[in-house]
């Protein structure tokens, strides 16, 4: 059994509880122990533009408590998790900072330590989990719904730090879908950007981009659309009402899930436990064609 | 337009240099393959990120500074996987962002809010209710998750993300 | 040593030494050195006044040590070696000083370091200088013939020239045919003449040149031997066909069932089991290929053994090995395209419409796949918008770093292929520089622009999609026009990146030949040297020296191979001065020398009824592990003597007085 | 020495064939590093002899850089195969005199004159860091 700090970074916690439900509820069916870690809190990246130090301090901050607790890091968002292992890095390289960041953090009794793992959602469920693992689970399969893997950027980008898929061809993300019998495939910009750091600059602009991801879908056939990120979420899921309106096209509708929840539904989880109530994309699409009743 | 060479300032570019190491911006040989990749100019054409490294290479950021148009970029980090010349745009966009501030220019509105809520509560928003679509309230006591804490509670803590963030209040 | 006279001469380099430190400061704090008689400081060392003075002060002063403290050895030895021999001394009696290289070149921010860093350097070649002497050097014959590995454009031409100069010459060919890339191009840009018509006359005068040799099939697997007296082993693979016998009829090659993919035509279209390479293969003689030949994995056919009508088919044969002697090699193995399918953006590989400049060639050759119709792969339908896209892969620090210097002709040429088999096509050059700097291409360039339907766009595409019908979307960034456009193309052509061959790096090592940062041949001096190597007696011929068209292929080849007829014509080689030698009073006769000699050039001998170490002088090369290994100081390197380099050492590390 | 800062004093023994032409290259590609290396010539790393490292030592310099060509590279063969060794074996001796840090091995091939540049700024820092180390005073003292 592999044990993991549970970090939720802000989105999560505050809004996009489905994902926090699906998966606190699926994980440890996987054979995942989560221990909680409400210390963390905002892992800074959205605040690089304003100080890319103050961001650094956040991230170096979180690995440091994370350091000391001796576990490893599961982030469940794409943003966390490029922040913390890009903060690695930078700490790593940069001596100056490294200094000046220690100092910041031992005036509130952290000493700085960055020697901490750092893992995302997809990667505990693709090497951790293990795809022959999830197979033998499944017990409710996707059958015959073609889902369009959705990673977002920075599950992809920047190349400079690990990431938990190669930015060219990402698979890890359809392989867990294809265990869970869906069908998946190409369509274009799958590695593409949903907008959502575009919306405190323009959320007219942000749509826009995220209707052109889910037309690109949609003209590829696909029934459904998942991903691993809140923002992404926000943008594809909460948002898809006001796309629609603002880009004037009633077609751009398509269900979309949490990769956490589509296991969950897949291992038999009822969609209450996967927070499926709590998606504002006509989910129940797919759900109707599983058998299963939302209201379960 | 005209240009005059006198305007020229190098200082803009050290500093970018410093913020954005170890990418070279002296390196941009102006393919524009950034801006054939990048994200935001696709619905926003006025953006492109290898006329911002252009201009900050020669220190002339004060149009992109007064415009506000660095914070479109929707940091989705493909210019800097594409770029031939380990450029980097999107560093360069965040530097310049952090220049901005520090020359005392505002941020959009949002980015105001979320500094003050990580400053006061450690996190972008407070917890907020949810509706569902048979327009019932969530919140995270009927959903029946763990109570967040604030993460920092020390004085010192505050102090730190003060000073760091605090300029933009 | 009383009778030590010792002339020290600082260079100014023009401003590349005098920019940075005052020669004049180090000549005079050289005059005040041990057994230093005259110290001068002069503008351009190497040049005629330059030399002359050198010349005048050693017969002034009875000099007889001379110190230069100028640009590395590796420029100006041989230089001022000859004017020491030109004014009677031995040539080993100098010193070179390397202080701009090593100092002035890299320590500019520095400049009172690097003036003390000179002095230094200086005084300690002075003490150094002390403890040469006097060397001789022997002459060796050279075997008058060369070895030119690859037939390519750059092999066929320097084994002509130097077959023409009666020279005796072994083409080593890895493929079954001479030819190379450029029997792959359609047309040369930019005269658009077909390539194999002017490159097959040639082919065959390699293949009927009385003084040339052609080893097809075959690769190097062994060097050893030294300039002017190389020997070579060339594996000749197993073709399992007696070309001996064989008359390169053809009848084996129709009747064959066996299907391959067809590498000559870079993947696209099928060739049989038993094989030409193309249809004007020389030599023309077929090769099975076992994995794909039905006997060879499954038992069964023998087709063309049964047809064969000279009876030529050999199932059993067997690797065999050729050993040459020869006195040079011209390396000529040309290039490889860079593997696009590492450029994920531009989905080579994954979508079938992308293809490289070189699948396009295959396509375009009347000869090739599709009979010189250009088509989509996908479907075979006509391209009705073409995109050709430069420097894909090149002027990349993610992939290759340099120029290819010749995509942008070669797109320009591309452009003519696809308007010529589809004239209503629209066709799309997206570039970033269009470096049109050759004899004609400029022209060239200009007449392109003006044809129909043929756009310029400046800008380079970062992702390629494919749409449901095999179309390929993206957009590009035009900064000419200041717009984003939007394409959607049926055909992408990739102008992509050149590296040196897989197969370079296994032959450098054994050749003993340097690289550069791109992993091609490093040449001897990069501007008045490109056609040597680091290795005596070895040559470079096109593009494994570095990225070239055929014009520049051609010239570069040509003038390795006068290169290396000046070197096989002189008759004979000198010997390494730095050699090893033996103080036999000293020499315990222990044989550690023996054991670390890595060319079995030393042997222990009785003498005067003792054991003492011997050098075979033909055999050393120099390197000096022996004396390096010595317990007692007997085996000693010329010009490397302990004492020599301890002086020096003692010197730098306790720095000027 | 001025001004109190620490500028180590290093000998570099370079051979002919790749790291002598490295270290050019560094040059015709005017690509900086510290001015304290002071580089010697050898035909080939394996002609460098413990003598020769350790008189540098005893005679003032700080530290002592060897450079061949990469293993594998070898214009003689195995020249550098046999440096290896040798330096294996000298670091066993250094390490008993507590100079092991003083002393390194690297491969600098010819075309890598961007790495020469940064192992020589390297190990001048990490001498730096050292300090000086007054061998010849100490043994003279004595």
């Amino acid at each position: 059994m592999s044990k993991f700090l549970l970090f939720l970074g802000c989105t999560i916690p505050t809004k996009q509880y489905a994902y926090e439900i699906s998966a606190r509820n699926v994980l440890p069916r996987l054979g995942i122990e989560l221990v909680d870690f409400p210390e963390a809190g905002c892992c800074g990246f959205p605040l690089k533009g304003i100080n890319k130090k103050g961001w650094v301090y956040m991230s170096a901050r979180i690995l440091s408590i994370a350091a000391k607790k001796g576990l490893p890091i599961l982030a469940l968002c794409n943003g966390c998790d490029t922040s913390l292992r890009k903060i690695k890095d930078i700490l790593k390289h940069d001596e100056v900072l490294r200094n000046e960041i220690a100092e910041l953090l031992s005036r509130e009794g952290i000493k700085l330590n960055f020697n901490v793992d750092v893992y995302h959602t997809i990667e505990v469920l693709h090497d951790f989990v293990g795809i022959e693992r999830i197979k033998a689970l499944v017990v409710r399969p996707l059958k015959g719904i073609k889902i369009a893997s959705y990673p977002g950027c920075h599950m992809l980008r920047p190349t400079d730090i690990p990431r938990p898929e190669p930015s060219g061809e990402p698979k890890k993300f359809d392989s867990i879908l294809s265990a869970l019998g869906a069908e998946v495939g190409y369509y274009p910009d799958k590695g593409g950007c949903c907008g959502a750091t575009m919306l405190p600059y323009s959320p007219k602009h942000a749509f826009k981009l995220t209707a052109i991801k889910i037309k690109n879908m949609k003209d590829f056939g696909f029934q459904a659309t998942t991903t691993s990120c809140p923002y992404c979420m926000e943008m594809l899921d909460s948002k898809q009402d006001a796309i629609r309106a603002e880009v004037g096209d009633d077609t751009l509708s398509i269900p979309v899930f949490y990769i956490t929840q589509l296991v969950g539904l897949a291992i038999g989880l009822k969609p209450k436990e996967l927070g499926l109530n709590l998606n504002l994309s006509p989910v129940e699409e797919v759900l109707e064609r599983l058998g299963v009743s939302i209201y379960e | 337009m005209s240009l005059d060479v006198r305007l020229i300032d190098k200082k803009i570019l050290e500093d970018v240099i410093e913020l954005v190491k170890p990418h070279t911006p002296q390196y941009c040989y102006q393919c524009a393959k950034c801006t054939s990749a990048c994200s935001t100019s696709k619905v926003l054409p006025e953006y492109k990120p290898h006329l911002i490294v252009a201009l900050t290479r020669l220190g002339l950021i004060k149009e992109l500074l007064n415009s506000g148009i660095i914070w479109a970029c929707s940091e989705c980090w493909k210019c800097a996987e594409y770029c031939p010349q380990n450029v980097a745009p999107v560093e360069v966009v965040i530097a310049l962002k952090n220049l901005a501030i520090a020359m005392g220019y505002k941020p959009p509105e949002d980015l105001k809010v979320m500094a003050k809520n990580v400053i006061e509560l450690g996190y972008i928003s407070p917890p907020i209710e949810v509706l569902s679509k048979e327009f019932e309230m969530y919140s995270r006591t009927t959903l029946e998750l763990p109570p967040l804490i604030k993460p920092y509670i020390n004085t010192e803590a505050v102090n730190n993300l003060r000073k760091l963030f605090g300029g933009v209040l | 040593m009383s009778d030590v006279r010792v002339g020290v001469y600082i260079c100014h380099c023009g401003k590349n030494i005098a920019g940075v430190i005052n020669p004049a400061k180090v000549a005079e704090f050289a005059s005040k050195l041990p057994n230093v008689v005259v110290a001068r400081d002069y503008m351009y060392m190497c040049s005629s006044p330059g030399q002359s003075l050198i010349e005048e002060d050693i017969k002034k002063y009875n000099l007889n040590r001379v110190i230069v403290a100028a640009c590395s050895p590796r420029m100006h030895e041989p230089t001022f070696q000859a004017v020491l021999k030109r004014a009677g001394l031995n040539p080993w009696l100098l010193q070179m000083v390397n202080i701009r290289e090593h100092d002035t070149w890299v320590h500019e921010d520095t400049p009172d370091k690097a003036e003390e860093k000179a002095k230094e350097l200086v005084a300690a070649a002075v003490a150094r200088a002390t403890h040469l002497y006097e060397i001789t050097t022997e002459k060796a014959p050279v075997v008058k013939s060369a070895l030119v590995i690859g037939g390519g454009i750059a092999g066929i031409r320097a084994a002509l020239d130097l077959a023409n100069a009666g020279i005796k010459v072994y083409l080593v060919e890895k493929r079954q045919s001479i030819g190379g890339r450029m029997a792959q191009l359609d047309k040369t840009f930019p005269t658009l003449d077909c390539s194999k018509c002017i490159l097959t006359p040639l082919m065959v005068d390699v293949a009927r040149h009385p003084n040339i040799e052609i080893y097809a099939y075959s690769e190097v697997v062994d060097v050893s031997g030294s300039a002017g007296d190389f020997k070579v082993k060339i594996k000749l693979k197993p073709t399992y066909v007696d070309w001996s016998k064989c008359t390169g009829c053809g009848t084996c090659v129709e009747k064959c069932p066996g299907k391959a993919p067809n590498e000559f035509d870079e993947g696209l279209g099928f060739r049989k089991a038993i094989y030409f390479e193309f249809a004007q293969a020389v030599p023309r003689r077929p090769v099975i290929d076992p994995r794909y030949c039905l006997w060879f994995t499954k038992g069964i056919c023998r087709v063309c053994s049964k047809v064969c009508p000279v009876g030529a088919i050999d199932y059993e044969q067997k690797e065999r090995y050729v050993e040459l002697n020869v006195g040079a090699i011209v390396v000529a193995i040309g290039y490889e395209i860079y593997d696009m399918t590492k450029m994920v953006e531009y989905g080579y590989g994954k979508f079938k419409n992308v293809i490289t400049g070189l699948q396009l060639e295959r396509l375009s050759d009347a000869d090739g796949p599709t009979k010189g119709r250009i088509v989509r792969l996908s479907d075979g339908r006509e391209p009705k918008t073409v995109a050709i896209v430069l420097c894909a892969g090149s002027r990349d620090e993610k992939h290759v770093r340099y120029c290819c210097r010749f995509g942008c002709a070669a797109a320009l040429k591309h452009v003519y292929y696809v308007k010529h088999a589809v004239p209503d096509a629209k066709v799309l050059v997206l570039y970033t520089d269009v470096r049109a700097f050759g004899k004609g291409f400029e022209e060239f360039y200009q007449k392109v622009r003006s044809w129909d339907d043929v756009y310029f766009i400046r800008g380079r595409p970062a992702e390629i999609f494919e749409d449901k019908d095999g179309s390929l979307i993206f957009d590009v960034y035009d900064s000419n026009t200041n717009q984003l456009i939007n394409v959607r193309a049926d055909l992408v052509v990739l102008e992509s990146a050149v590296v040196p061959p897989k197969d370079w790096e296994p032959l450098r090592r054994l050749l003993k030949v340097s690289c550069d940062p791109g992993g091609f041949a490093l040449e001897l001096h990069p501007k008045l040297r490109p056609f040597e190597t680091t290795a005596d007696g070895i040559f470079l011929a096109g593009t494994i020296q570095g990225p070239k068209d055929i014009p520049d292929t051609v010239a570069h080849a040509a003038a390795a191979a006068a290169v290396a007829i000046g070197f096989l014509l002189k008759g004979y080689v000198e010997s390494v001065p730095y050699l090893a030698t033996v103080n036999e009073d000293l020499c315990s006769g222990c044989g550690l020398c023996v054991s670390v000699c890595p060319y079995d050039a030393i042997t222990i001998e009785e003498k005067e009824g003792r054991r003492v170490a011997k050098v075979n002088v033909i055999r050393c090369k120099g390197c000096g592990a022996c004396a390096a290994t010595c317990p007692s100081g007997a085996m000693q390197q010329h010009y490397f003597t302990d004492t020599q380099i301890l002086s020096e050492v003692s010197t730098l590390a306790g720095g000027a007085k | 020495m001025s001004e109190g800062v620490f500028e180590p004093r290093i000998v570099v023994f370079a051979c002919n064939w790749c790291s002598y032409a490295g270290i050019d290259l560094a040059g015709t590609s005017r690509i900086k590093y510290p001015h304290n290396v002071r580089i010697i010539k050898v035909m080939c790393s394996g002609r460098v002899n413990p003598e020769m490292v350790l008189k540098a030592l005893v005679d003032g310099a700080d530290g002592v850089l060897i450079t061949g060509c990469h293993p594998g590279d070898c214009h003689y063969i195995s020249g550098n195969y046999k440096t290896m060794r040798r330096y294996f074996l000298l670091r066993k001796l250094l390490k008993q005199l507590g100079l092991e840090e003083r002393v390194r091995l690297e491969w600098i091939s010819a075309s890598e004159g961007e790495r020469w540049a940064r192992v020589a700024t390297d190990f001048v820092e990490h001498i730096r860091r050292l300090g000086p180390l007054k061998l010849k005073e100490v043994m003279s003292s004595e």
